[in-house]
C-alpha cells in the first residue's frame, strides 16, 4: 500500500514537479495559478500557517494578562487588541529568533564581524537537534514504506547509545577510529534490537507493534539496570549516570567549540540518502517494498519473506540506534536514565509529515528542531511553556495528513496531492 | 493598558538584554509539577518573589538529558540574575556553565561540589536525618508490626530517605525491644561511608502513578500499615492505594508538607518528611537580588532546619504526647550527632 | 467470570477455529519440561527442608467469608508439582491431538506459578487475594483501553490514539470534577473528551480517507502537548481548585463481596470496575448476538458487501470510532476520579499502547482483551510482590517483568493474529 | 418483472463505460449480456443496482420509473445481484450471511437465530439450494458460496436476478446445478441478467442475448438465431478461434517427475494424498479437478510454496523437493498462479515493477544491488507490446488493469524467462474469449518450444483444449489419466469422484466440495 498515490516528493521544487505544469499558462499568472492549486507544498505551507494559528488561540485563551485584556474588551479595545498582538507576536517572534536567529543580532555580525558565535547560536542548535530526529525518523519512515510499524525507535536509540558509549569509554583509540567504531556501535545495538521484533515476526507471526512496544518498556529499565551498575556507571557515582566517553569518541563540532552542531549532521544527511537510494535504486529495498505491499505475490516470485522482514527491522533498528549514538557522541557524553526523551516518539511524527519520504522527513525533522529549540528560547523569555511547540507540530500533520482539509478549508483547487495509504495496518 | 506596558516590558526585555532582576530555574525531565524537587525550587521563587515583587521569575523544562546544557545557555543569554539547576543530572552542565561564565550565580538542588565553586550555591540535604524520625514515627504507630517504603529509582537523593527511614524504624525496634519490620528497603552491609547502597522495591518512574499505587498495596498486603513513598507525584497512587484499602493504613508524605500540596489527601498523612528546598531556593535567589550571593556548598541538615519533620496536622492528636516528647528528644540526638541514623548499626528484625 | 460464560459463544469460536501447529505445540511441552527443572532444582530442592510458605486466601479486614490461608512446606510441594509439570510438558510434546493443549499448557504454568511463588515466600507470607485484586486495579485501564480498540476497528478504524484519549480523559475529568466538585459530571466530561478525540479520528480518516495510524499517532502527540500545555498553564497555578478533586469510593455490592478470595477485589471496588464489567458482558453480547454487532462486522470486514445489503457504512464507521472514544476517556478518568484524584503530566505513562498491544493479543475481542489486560495487570503486581518479598533478583529486571512476559505470550501463544479483514483500509463508497 | 434500461450513461472520468444503453428484460426470461472485459457490463449492473448513479438515462420496472439512491432501494423494488466479486463476509457463518441487512431479531436486537435458520432452510428447500446455514463462507467451495450469494437475493425475494459472471468460478456440474437453478426460477415468473464470457453456456441457457462492445450494445438476438463464432466475432469485433489450433504433441524427455507427493494442511489432514506423474517436454498435461480436491496443493508443492509432507519432486532428474521457490524459478519453472490478485501481482506498483518481479535483482535489470531503471522500463515497453497489455504506459499501477490485462502482465513475466516447465493454474479464469484465445496460443507455443506444461484447470473446455493428457483429481489423489478424446461427460464424472462408467447424477459433483 505504501507506494500508492503521493507521487509528488514532498519537498521538490514546485514548479518541476506539480502536475499543474503541464497545462498551466506561464509567467504570473501560472505563479498565482500554482498558489491557488492543492500542490505539497502549498498544503504543507498552509498546513504550517494553521499550526500557528491553532497555537496562538491557545496563547490567547491561556495567557492571564491577554485574557485580562480581552475582559477590558468593549472599555478599550485597543488595549485588547494591542495585548493579544504583541503576546502572540513576541511569543511567535521569540520562536522564530529562537530556532532560527535574531535579525539584529545577525545584522550585527555582519556589520561589525564580531559576535558570530551569538548570531548562528540558535540556528546551529536547531540543526543539532534535528540530526538525531531525522534518524530516527528515517528509521521509522522505512518502516512504513515496508510495512513494519516500528513503534519501537525510543528502545532502538536507547540500545544504540548504550552501545556506543560503551565503546565511547571502554576504549581510547585516536578520534579518526574511535568515532567510525562508535557509529558501527551505534548502528549494531540498534539493530540489536530491532531483531528481536523481526525474528519474533518472522519466526513465530508475533506482530512487531506488540513486541517494539513492550521492548521500549525492557530497554528503559534495562538502561537503568545498567546505569546503576559496572561498567557503565560512572565512577564514584552513586546515582544513574553513565560514564563519561573519551573526548576521541565525541562527534567533531563543525563550527568550532562554542557552535555544538557536529559532524553529526552529515551523517543524518548521508542516512537519508542511504534509504532514499536503497528504496529507489536499491535491490534490497525494492525486494522490501514488495514484501511491505504483497506477501503472498513476494512469495511466489522466489523472495525470502521472513528475510526482508527481519532485515528490514534490522535496518530500521540500525538507523534509530544510530540516532541515539549521535545525540550520544554530538552532545550529551554520558547515559542516564530515560534517555532520549521524546525523541522516540517524535520521529514517528516527523516520518508521517515527511510522507515517510526521506527528503521529506529531512525538512520534517527541521522544522520540528525549529519548533522545539525555538520554543525554549519562548519560554524562557514569555514563560509560555514549551509544550506549545508539540501542539503546533500536532496541529500541523494533522493537515498535512489530511491534504482534503487543507484543500477545503482554504478553498484551493484541485487535488494534485497523492491520498495514498501512507502505512499497512497490521496487515500480518 | 498596564497589560500592555507587561507586553511590551517583556519584548524589551528580550530584544535589548535589560530590565529588573530575573531568577530562572531549568527544570529537570520530571516537569515543573513533579511535587518533588523541581516543584519545590519554584515554589521557593516564587515565594522569593512575594518577598521581592520587583523580580520576575521563569522556568525552562527538560524533556530529556540533552536539553539541560541549552536551557541553561538559554537562560544565561536572558541575563538571569540567578539560575537555579534541579537535579544531580545537571552537575556537569551547571559546573561547565559556571567555569564559563564566572559572573553568572547558581544554585543547584542535590548535588555538590568539591571542590566548591565560588558561582555556585550548591544545595544538599541530609534528608535521612528527618527520615529517621519519619521511620520512628511510623514503626511506633504500626500496629501491624509491618511499614514499608517504596522509591521511585533507585539513586542516592531518593534512597537516602529510605535509608534513613529504615533506620529510624530499625533505631525503635532496638530501643523498644519490638519487631517492627521494614519492607522495601534492605541496606546493604557494612558499605562505605556516606553510601546508600541497598535493595528495594522502585517504580522506575517518577509519573506513572499506577505502578505507585500497585508498589504500595503490594507493601500493604504484606502487612504493611504505614507506607512511605519516595517518588514524587507517584507517591499520590499510593495515597489512592491506602485510601482505597482503608483501616487505619497511614503514609508519610515526602519532600514537601503533604497538607500542603495535597490537601486532599492530608486525612492519611501521618507526617512528611520534607526537604527544606523551598526555602533554601528563595534564600539563593533573595541573595543573589540583594547581591549577597555566595556559593559553596550548603547542607540541609535537622539542625539548620534544612531538612524537617513537618506538623501532624489531622494526626496532632492521635499520636501520643510521649512519643511527640521522644520524637523531639531523638531529634536533639541526632542533630548532636549521639546516634546513629545509618541501619547497619542496628539489627534487622 | 462472565468473559468465561461467553468464551463458549458460538459465533465468536467457530469465526476462530484456533489451530496450534505442531512445532507450538511441542515448544510449549519443551517450556513446560525445562519449567519443571527449575523448580525441581531451585524451588524445590534448593530451599532448605522443613522451610515452609503460607498464602493468605482472605486478607485481614476482607468482607468476604473467611478461608484459612495454606500452609505447606515449599521443597516437597515443589518436587511434586515438578513432576507433574514434566509430565504435562512430555504428554504435549508425544500427543498428537491439537484439541485441551492450551487446557494442558495453562495448567502446567500454574503449578510453576505456585511453586515459583512459594518459592519466593518461603518463611514468608504471600496473600493471594490482595495480588488478585492489585491485578484488577491494574488491569481497569487496559480493559477500557482495549474494549475502546475493539469497538473502533471491529467496524474497520484503526485506533492508535488510545493514548491520547486516555490522557485527555484523565484531564478533563479531573478538572471537571475538581472545579465542580461533581464527580459525575467529571466523568461524564472525561468520557465527551474521550469521545471527541473519537471523533476528530473518524473525521479526518473517514471523511478525507486519512492515513488512521498516522491520524491516532498525531493525536496522541496533540493530546500530550496540549494537556501538558495545559497542566503548566493552568494546573500549577491553580492547583488547588482544579487539581486536586474527590474521588469514587468503593460500593461494595452485598453478598457478591463475601465471594471467597475474589469477592471483595471484584465486587467492593468503585464504579470503573463496575462499568468495566458491564462493558464487558454488553460488548461481548452485543458484538457477537445482536443485529448492531453483526453489522458493525460487516463493516469491518467487507464493507462493499455491507453496502450492497443497505448498511451506511461511514455512519456505522463513525458511530463506532466516536463510542470508542468515548470508552477510552472513561477508562482515561479512572486515572484520575477513578484513582489518584490528582492529573500529573503524562500520567497514562504508555498504558494506552499496553492496551492497543492487549487488544490485539486479545483477538480483537472483548474477552480477549480482558484476559490480556489481566495478565499484565498479574505480572504487574507479580513483580511488586516479588520485590517486596525482596526476593534475589534485581528490581530493575522485576520492573521488566510484565513486558517481557507480554512478548514471551505473544510469540509463544497466540502467534500470527487475524484482524478485521478492512481494519484501516478507508471505504470510499461510488 | 419487466425491466426496461433506456439510455444509461456512466463515465469514470474522461471514460464512458456505458453510452446511452438500452436493454428490455421481460418477466420469466434469461436474458444474457456478452462482451469483453472492459465492456460495461459490471458497470451497468452496479448502476441498475444502485450502487453506481447514472449520468443519464432512466430504469423502468413493470413500466414506471424508479431511481435508487442505494442497494437498499434496488433490493425493496425487488432487484438482487449476484457480484463479479462475491459480496459475501468470509468470517461470518452462511445463515449470517444471508442474513445481513434485515436480520430477524428477538428483544433489544438479539439475533433470532433459530428464525433465521428456519428461513434459509424453506428457501433452500424451495428451490433445491442445499447449504449449512451454520458453515462458515470461508470454508465453503465457491460453488456453494455462489449459491449462498443466490440464497442471499430470493431470500429478500427478488424478482429480477443478476449474475455477474456467475460460471467463471465454477466447475461444469456447478454450472449445470446453477442452470437448473436459473431455469426453475425463470418458470416461477422472475428474470434474470445473466453476465458471462462462456458462449456455450449462453447459448445453453438464455432466451435472448444481448452483445456490448466499448460500452455500447451492439445488438440483441436470441439463442436460437446465433451460433458461438457469431457471437464472438460480435464481442470481439474480429473474428476468433474458440479453440486454439495446435499440433498433435510430440513428447521428448521427462522433464518433470512426481513421485508419492502427499500435503497436509495446517490441520493436518492429508490433502494430497500419494500423487505420482510424468510430465515430458513438449506435451501438457491438465490436471482437471473440481476445486479444493488438492491440486492448489499440487501446484504449491511444484512451485515450493507449501512443506511436503511425503513424496519427491524431480525437474530434469535433479531433486527439488526442499528447493526455495527463488531456486525453482531460475531452474526455469514458470507459475502462472490460481489467484492473480493474491499471488500474482503486487497491484500497487506499476507494471514494469510487475513484470520483473521474479528477476529484479539480477542482470540485466540490476547489477551490484542496484536497479538499473532504465533496462526495467524499457523491457518492461518490449513485453506490454509483445504480450498486448492494454494500458496507458508501463508506470500505470496495476490496480487500474482490467482482470484480463493483469493476467496478461503476469503471462508475460512468467513466459520471458527461460522455460523448463509452466505451472499454470486456472490460467483463463474470467477472461473473454479473446483474451482466452490469447493466452491459450502463449500456452501451446510454449509447449512447441519444448517445455513441459501443467495446466490446473476446472475449466473443462480448456482443460479439453489444452491437455495433450489429462490427469483427473478427486480428494487430493488422480482418479485417471486421459486424453481428451474420451469426452466432456466421463471426465466430468471422473471430477465428481465416480470411476468406471456408473451412472451418477451431475448432482454428487457439487456435494464433493465440502
Ligand atoms: N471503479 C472504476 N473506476 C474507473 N473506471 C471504471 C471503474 N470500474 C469500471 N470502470 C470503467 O468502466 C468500464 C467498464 O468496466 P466494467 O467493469 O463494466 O467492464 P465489464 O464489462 O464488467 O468487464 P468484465 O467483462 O471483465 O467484467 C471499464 O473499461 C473501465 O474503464
Ligand atoms: N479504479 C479504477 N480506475 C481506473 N480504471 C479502472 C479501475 N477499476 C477498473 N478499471 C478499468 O475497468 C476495466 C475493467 O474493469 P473491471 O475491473 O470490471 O475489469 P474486470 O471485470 O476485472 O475484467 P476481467 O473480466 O478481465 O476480470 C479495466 O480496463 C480497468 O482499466
Ligand atoms: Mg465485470
Ligand atoms: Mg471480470
Amino acid at each position: 500500500m505504501s507506494d500508492t498515490g503521493f507521487t509528488v516528493p514532498a519537498a521538490a521544487p514546485p514548479a518541476s514537479t506539480s502536475p499543474v505544469k503541464a497545462n498551466a499558462p506561464r509567467g504570473w499568472s501560472r505563479f498565482f495559478h500554482w498558489m491557488v492549486e492543492a500542490n505539497v507544498v502549498m498544503v504543507t505551507a498552509l498546513a504550517i500557517f494553521s499550526g500557528l494559528f491553532v497555537g496562538a488561540v491557545l496563547i490567547i485563551a491561556t495567557q492571564a494578562n491577554v485574557l485580562h485584556a480581552w475582559s477590558l474588551l468593549f472599555s478599550h479595545p485597543g488595549t485588547t487588541v494591542s495585548v493579544t498582538f504583541f503576546t502572540v507576536g513576541d511569543a511567535y517572534r521569540d520562536l522564530f529568533t529562537g530556532s532560527l536567529g535574531d535579525p539584529f543580532v545577525i545584522g550585527h555580525a555582519i556589520a561589525t564581524g564580531h559576535g558570530w558565535g551569538q548570531a548562528l547560536t540558535p540556528l546551529s542548535e536547531t540543526l543539532l537537534y534535528a540530526s538525531p530526529l531525522c534518524v530516527a525518523g528515517l528509521a521509522v519512515g522505512l518502516g512504513f514504506r515496508t510495512g513494519m510499524f516500528n513503534i519501537g525507535g525510543q528502545g532502538q536509540l536507547i540500545a544504540g547509545a548504550m552501545a556506543a558509549s560503551y565503546v565511547g569509554f571502554e576504549i581510547d583509540p585516536p578520534a579518526i577510529i574511535h568515532v567510525p567504531l562508535c557509529i558501527l556501535a551505534g548502528f549494531a545495538g540498534g539493530a540489536v534490537a530491532g531483531f528481536i521484533p523481526g525474528f519474533l515476526k518472522a519466526r513465530t507471526g508475533a506482530h512487531e507493534v506488540i513486541v517494539t512496544i513492550m521492548l521500549n518498556y525492557v530497554f528503559l529499565n534495562l538502561l537503568v539496570l545498567a546505569l546503576t551498575t559496572q561498567p557503565f556507571q560512572q565512577p564514584h557515582q552513586a546515582n544513574a549516570v553513565g560514564r563519561t566517553i573519551f573526548g576521541s569518541a565525541e562527534l567533531p563540532h563543525i563550527f568550532g567549540q562554542n557552535l555544538r552542531v557536529n559532524v553529526g549532521v552529515f551523517i543524518a544527511i548521508a542516512c537519508a540518502l542511504g534509504v532514499s537510494w536503497l528504496l529507489r535504486r536499491g535491490t534490497l529495498g525494492f525486494g522490501f517494498r514488495v514484501v511491505g505491499a504483497n506477501q503472498d505475490a513476494a512469495k511466489v516470485a522466489g523472495i525470502n519473506v521472513r528475510r526482508a522482514t527481519i532485515l528490514v527491522l534490522v535496518i530500521s533498528g540500525g538507523l534509530a540506534g544510530l540516532a541515539g549514538m549521535i545525540s550520544l557522541c554530538g552532545s550529551d557524553y554520558f547515559l542516564s536514565a530515560g534517555y532520549g526523551g521524546t525523541v522516540g516518539f517524535d520521529c514517528i511524527t516527523v516520518a508521517l509529515l515527511g510522507r515517510n519520504r526521506p527528503i521529506g522527513i529531512v525538512l520534517g525533522s527541521l522544522l520540528f528542531a525549529a519548533l522545539n529549540v525555538g520554543g525554549r528560547y519562548m519560554q524562557a523569555s514569555t514563560g509560555i511553556p514549551l509544550d506549545l511547540a508539540s501542539v503546533i507540530q500536532a496541529i500541523i500533520v494533522f493537515f498535512v495528513a489530511t491534504p482534503g482539509l487543507v484543500n477545503e478549508v482554504y478553498r484551493l483547487r484541485g487535488m494534485n496531492v497523492g491520498q495514498g495509504l501512507l502505512t499497512r495496518g497490521w496487515a500480518a | 493598558a498596564s497589560a500592555t506596558a507587561t507586553a511590551r516590558h517583556r519584548a524589551a526585555a528580550v530584544v535589548s538584554h535589560k530590565g529588573s532582576f530575573l531568577a530562572c530555574e531549568v527544570t529537570d525531565t520530571g516537569g515543573i509539577n513533579d511535587r518533588s524537587f523541581n516543584a519545590s525550587a519554584w515554589k521557593g521563587l516564587e515565594d522569593a518573589k512575594v518577598v521581592d515583587p520587583s523580580m520576575r521569575i521563569q522556568y525552562l523544562s527538560s524533556t530529556s538529558a540533552s536539553d539541560y546544557e541549552p536551557n541553561i545557555k538559554t537562560f544565561i543569554g536572558l541575563h538571569c540574575g540567578i539560575i537555579i539547576t534541579v537535579g544531580f543530572l545537571m552537575g556537569t552542565d551547571t559546573e561547565n556553565a559556571a567555569k564559563a561564565h564566572p559572573h553568572q550565580d547558581f544554585a543547584i538542588v542535590d548535588y555538590s561540589y568539591s571542590p566548591p565553586i565560588k558561582n555556585i550555591d550548591s544545595l544538599l540535604y541530609d534528608t535521612n536525618q528527618d527520615a529517621f524520625l519519619g521511620g520512628f514515627l511510623a514503626a511506633a504507630m504500626s500496629t501491624t508490626g509491618y511499614v514499608g517504603t517504596f522509591g521511585g529509582e533507585d539513586i542516592p537523593t531518593v534512597t537516602i530517605y529510605m535509608d534513613g527511614w529504615v533506620a529510624g524504624v530499625r533505631y525503635f525496634d532496638k530501643v523498644d525491644h519490638k519487631h517492627v519490620v521494614a519492607l522495601g528497603w534492605t541496606p546493604k552491609k557494612n558499605r562505605p561511608k556516606g553510601s546508600f547502597d541497598g535493595t528495594g522495591t522502585f517504580t522506575n518512574s517518577f509519573t506513572n502513578q499506577a505502578a505507585g499505587r500497585t508498589d504500595a498495596s503490594a507493601l500493604i498486603q504484606r502487612g504493611a500499615d504505614v507506607i512511605f513513598p519516595v517518588a514524587g507525584s507517584v507517591g499520590l497512587g499510593a495515597a489512592a492505594g491506602v485510601k482505597a484499602y482503608g483501616h487505619g493504613v497511614t503514609m508519610e508524605w515526602v519532600d514537601t508538607d503533604g497538607c500542603v500540596s495535597v490537601p486532599s489527601d492530608c486525612s492519611i498523612f501521618l507526617t512528611s518528611v520534607t526537604k527544606g528546598i523551598v526555602k533554601s531556593v528563595e534564600n539563593a535567589a533573595l541573595s543573589a537580588v540583594h547581591g549577597k550571593f555566595h556559593g559553596g556548598n550548603y547542607f540541609g541538615t535537622l539542625k539548620n532546619g534544612g531538612v524537617a519533620l513537618s506538623p501532624y496536622h489531622k494526626f496532632a492528636k492521635v499520636i501520643p504526647k510521649a512519643l511527640q516528647n521522644g520524637l523531639n528528644q531523638i531529634k536533639s540526638m541526632v542533630e548532636a550527632g549521639t546516634i546513629s541514623i545509618d541501619p547497619d548499626s542496628y539489627p534487622a528484625s | 467470570m462472565t468473559a468465561v460464560a461467553i468464551l463458549g459463544g458460538k459465533p465468536a469460536v467457530a469465526s476462530e477455529a484456533r489451530i496450534v501447529s505442531a512445532g507450538r505445540r511441542r515448544g510449549m511441552g519443551i517450556f513446560l519440561v525445562l519449567a519443571s527443572v527449575l523448580m525441581l532444582l531451585t524451588f524445590g530442592l534448593g530451599v532448605s527442608a522443613g522451610a515452609e510458605t503460607t498464602f493468605r486466601l482472605t486478607s485481614p479486614f476482607s468482607t468476604a467469608w473467611y478461608l484459612a490461608p495454606l500452609h505447606f512446606p515449599v521443597r516437597e510441594t515443589s518436587v511434586v508439582m515438578a513432576v507433574v509439570c514434566a509430565a504435562l510438558g512430555l504428554l504435549l510434546i508425544v500427543r498428537r491431538r491439537t484439541r485441551g493443549t492450551f487446557v494442558i499448557f495453562s495448567l502446567g504454568v500454574v503449578l510453576f506459578l505456585w511453586s515459583f511463588l512459594a518459592w519466593a515466600a518461603r518463611n514468608n507470607l504471600l496473600d493471594l487475594a490482595g495480588m488478585i485484586g492489585a491485578t484488577l486495579i491494574s488491569a481497569i485501564p487496559i480493559i477500557f483501553g482495549s474494549m475502546s480498540g475493539v469497538m473502533c476497528e471491529r467496524s474497520g478504524v484503526i485506533n492508535v490514539a488510545i493514548e491520547g484519549q486516555f490522557l485527555m480523559g484523565a484531564f478533563i475529568a479531573e478538572i471537571i470534577a475538581s472545579a465542580s466538585g461533581d464527580l459525575w459530571l467529571g466523568l461524564a466530561c472525561g468520557a465527551l473528551a474521550g469521545g471527541l478525540l473519537g471523533g476528530l479520528l473518524a473525521f479526518l480518516s473517514l471523511r478525507y480517507s486519512a492515513d488512521q495510524i498516522i491520524v491516532g499517532i498525531v493525536i496522541n502527540a496533540f493530546a500530550l502537548g496540549l494537556t501538558n500545555y495545559l497542566t503548566d498553564t493552568l494546573l500549577v497555578p491553580y492547583q488547588n481548585t482544579l487539581n486536586s478533586g474527590p474521588t469514587f469510593s468503593p460500593i461494595a455490592i452485598p453478598l457478591l463481596d463475601k465471594i471467597p478470595i475474589i469477592g471483595p477485589d471484584v465486587f467492593d471496588q468503585n464504579i470503573f470496575v463496575y462499568l468495566a464489567i458491564v462493558l464487558l458482558v454488553v460488548l461481548t453480547t452485543g458484538l457477537f448476538r445482536t443485529r448492531w454487532g453483526l453489522r458493525l462486522r460487516a463493516v469491518g470486514e467487507h464493507p462493499e458487501a455491507a453496502e450492497t445489503v443497505g448498511i451506511h457504512v461511514l455512519t456505522v464507521r463513525y458511530r463506532n470510532v466516536i463510542w470508542g472514544g468515548v470508552i477510552a476517556g472513561i477508562g482515561g478518568a479512572a486515572f484520575t476520579i477513578g484513582s489518584t484524584g490528582e492529573f500529573s503530566s503524562d500520567m497514562t505513562a504508555g498504558l494506552g499502547f499496553v492496551a492497543l498491544a492487549a487488544m490485539i493479543f486479545g483477538r480483537w475481542r472483548p474477552y480477549g482483551g480482558l484476559l490480556a489486560a489481566l495478565l499484565f495487570g498479574f505480572a504487574n503486581s507479580l513483580q511488586a510482590t516479588l520485590s517486596v518479598l525482596n526476593v534475589p533478583i534485581n528490581p530493575n529486571i522485576l520492573v521488566m517483568a510484565p513486558y517481557l512476559i507480554t512478548i514471551a505470550v505473544v510469540s509463544g501463544l497466540v502467534g500470527r493474529v487475524r484482524p478485521p479483514a478492512n481494519d484501516g483500509k478507508p471505504y470510499r463508497p461510488q | 418483472m419487466k425491466l426496461e434500461l433506456s439510455g444509461i450513461t456512466k463515465t469514470f472520468g474522461s471514460l464512458v463505460a456505458d453510452d446511452h444503453v438500452d436493454l428490455t428484460v421481460e418477466p420469466g426470461e434469461i436474458h444474457a449480456l456478452l462482451g469483453e472485459n472492459g465492456a460495461g457490463k459490471t458497470t451497468l449492473m452496479n448502476v441498475l443496482f444502485g450502487l453506481m448513479h447514472p449520468d443519464s438515462g432512466d430504469i423502468a420496472l413493470d413500466g414506471e420509473v424508479v431511481h435508487f439512491p442505494d442497494p437498499g432501494a434496488a433490493v425493496r423494488h425487488g432487484i438482487g445481484m449476484v457480484h463479479q466479486h462475491f459480496m459475501l463476509v468470509p468470517v461470518f457463518t452462511v445463515a449470517e450471511n444471508v442474513v445481513l441487512g434485515f436480520e430477524p431479531t428477538r428483544h433489544f436486537g438479539l439475533l433470532d437465530r433459530r428464525r433465521a435458520r428456519a428461513d434459509i432452510h424453506r428457501i433452500s428447500q424451495e428451490f433445491g439450494l442445499e447449504v449449512d446455514p451454520d458453515a462458515l463462507v470461508e470454508d465453503l467451495p465457491v460453488g456453494v458460496q455462489q449459491r449462498v450469494e443466490i440464497l442471499k437475493a430470493l431470500s429478500r425475494d427478488a424478482q429480477l436476478l443478476i449474475l455477474d459472471e456467475p460460471t467463471s468460478v465454477l466447475t461444469p456440474n456447478e454450472t449445470e446445478a446453477l442452470f437448473a437453478i436459473m431455469r426453475s426460477l425463470v418458470v416461477s415468473g422472475r428474470s434474470i441478467l445473466f453476465i458471462t464470457h462462456k458462449l456455450k453456456e449462453v447459448l445453453a441457457v438464455a432466451d435472448r442475448i444481448t452483445v456490448m462492445r466499448a460500452g455500447a450494445v451492439i445488438g440483441t438476438t436470441t439463442s436460437q438465431a446465433t451460433t458461438e463464432s457469431e457471437l464472438a466475432s460480435m464481442m470481439v469485433g474480429r473474428s476468433v478461434e474458440l479453440v486454439v489450433h495446435k499440433e498433435p504433441a510430440r513428447p521428448g524427455e521427462v522433464v518433470l517427475a512426481v513421485e508419492d507427493l502427499t500435503v497436509e494442511d495446517a490441520r493436518g489432514l492429508t490433502v494430497v494424498d500419494h500423487v505420482s506423474f510424468e510430465v515430458r517436454g513438449g506435451e501438457i498435461l491438465a490436471l482437471a479437478g473440481v476445486q479444493g480436491n488438492g491440486q492448489t496443493e499440487i501446484e504449491e508443492a511444484l512451485c515450493g510454496l507449501i512443506e511436503v509432507a511425503a513424496g519427491r519432486i524431480t525437474l530434469l532428474g535433479r531433486d527439488i523437493t526442499r528447493a526455495t521457490p527463488k531456486a525453482r524459478l531460475r531452474a526455469g519453472i514458470a507459475h502462472v498462479p490460481e489467484d492473480r490478485i493474491r499471488d500474482g501481482l503486487v497491484t500497487s506498483m506499476t507494471i514494469a515493477d510487475n513484470l520483473i518481479l521474479d528477476v529484479f535483482d539480477v542482470a540485466p535489470h540490476a547489477r551490484l544491488g542496484a536497479r538499473n531503471l532504465r533496462e526495467v522500463a524499457c523491457s518492461g515497453k518490449e513485453r506490454m507490446s509483445d504480450f498486448d497489455i492494454r494500458a496507458g504506459s508501463v508506470d500505470v499501477l496495476v490496480s487500474t488493469l482490467s482482470g484480463g490485462n493483469q493476467q496478461k502482465v503476469i503471462v508475460a513475466r512468467e513466459l520471458s524467462r527461460q522455460t523448463t516447465l509452466l505451472v499454470a493454474a486456472q490460467p483463463t479464469r474470467g477472461l473473454d474469449v479473446g483474451s482466452i484465445e490469447y493466452v491459450h496460443r502463449r500456452i501451446v507455443e510454449v509447449r512447441d518450444r519444448g517445455a513441459a506444461v501443467v495446466i490446473i484447470s476446472s475449466e473443462l473446455d480448456e482443460v479439453l483444449a489444452l491437455g495433450d493428457r489429462i490427469a483427473v483429481i478427486y480428494r487430493g489423489a488422480i482418479m485417471d489419466v486421459v486424453g481428451p478424446s474420451v469426452g466432456r461427460e466421463r471426465i466430468g464424472l471422473l471430477m465428481a469422484g465416480v470411476t468406471g462408467d456408473g451412472a451418477a447424477s451431475s448432482q454428487t459433483g457439487v456435494e464433493t466440495g465440502q
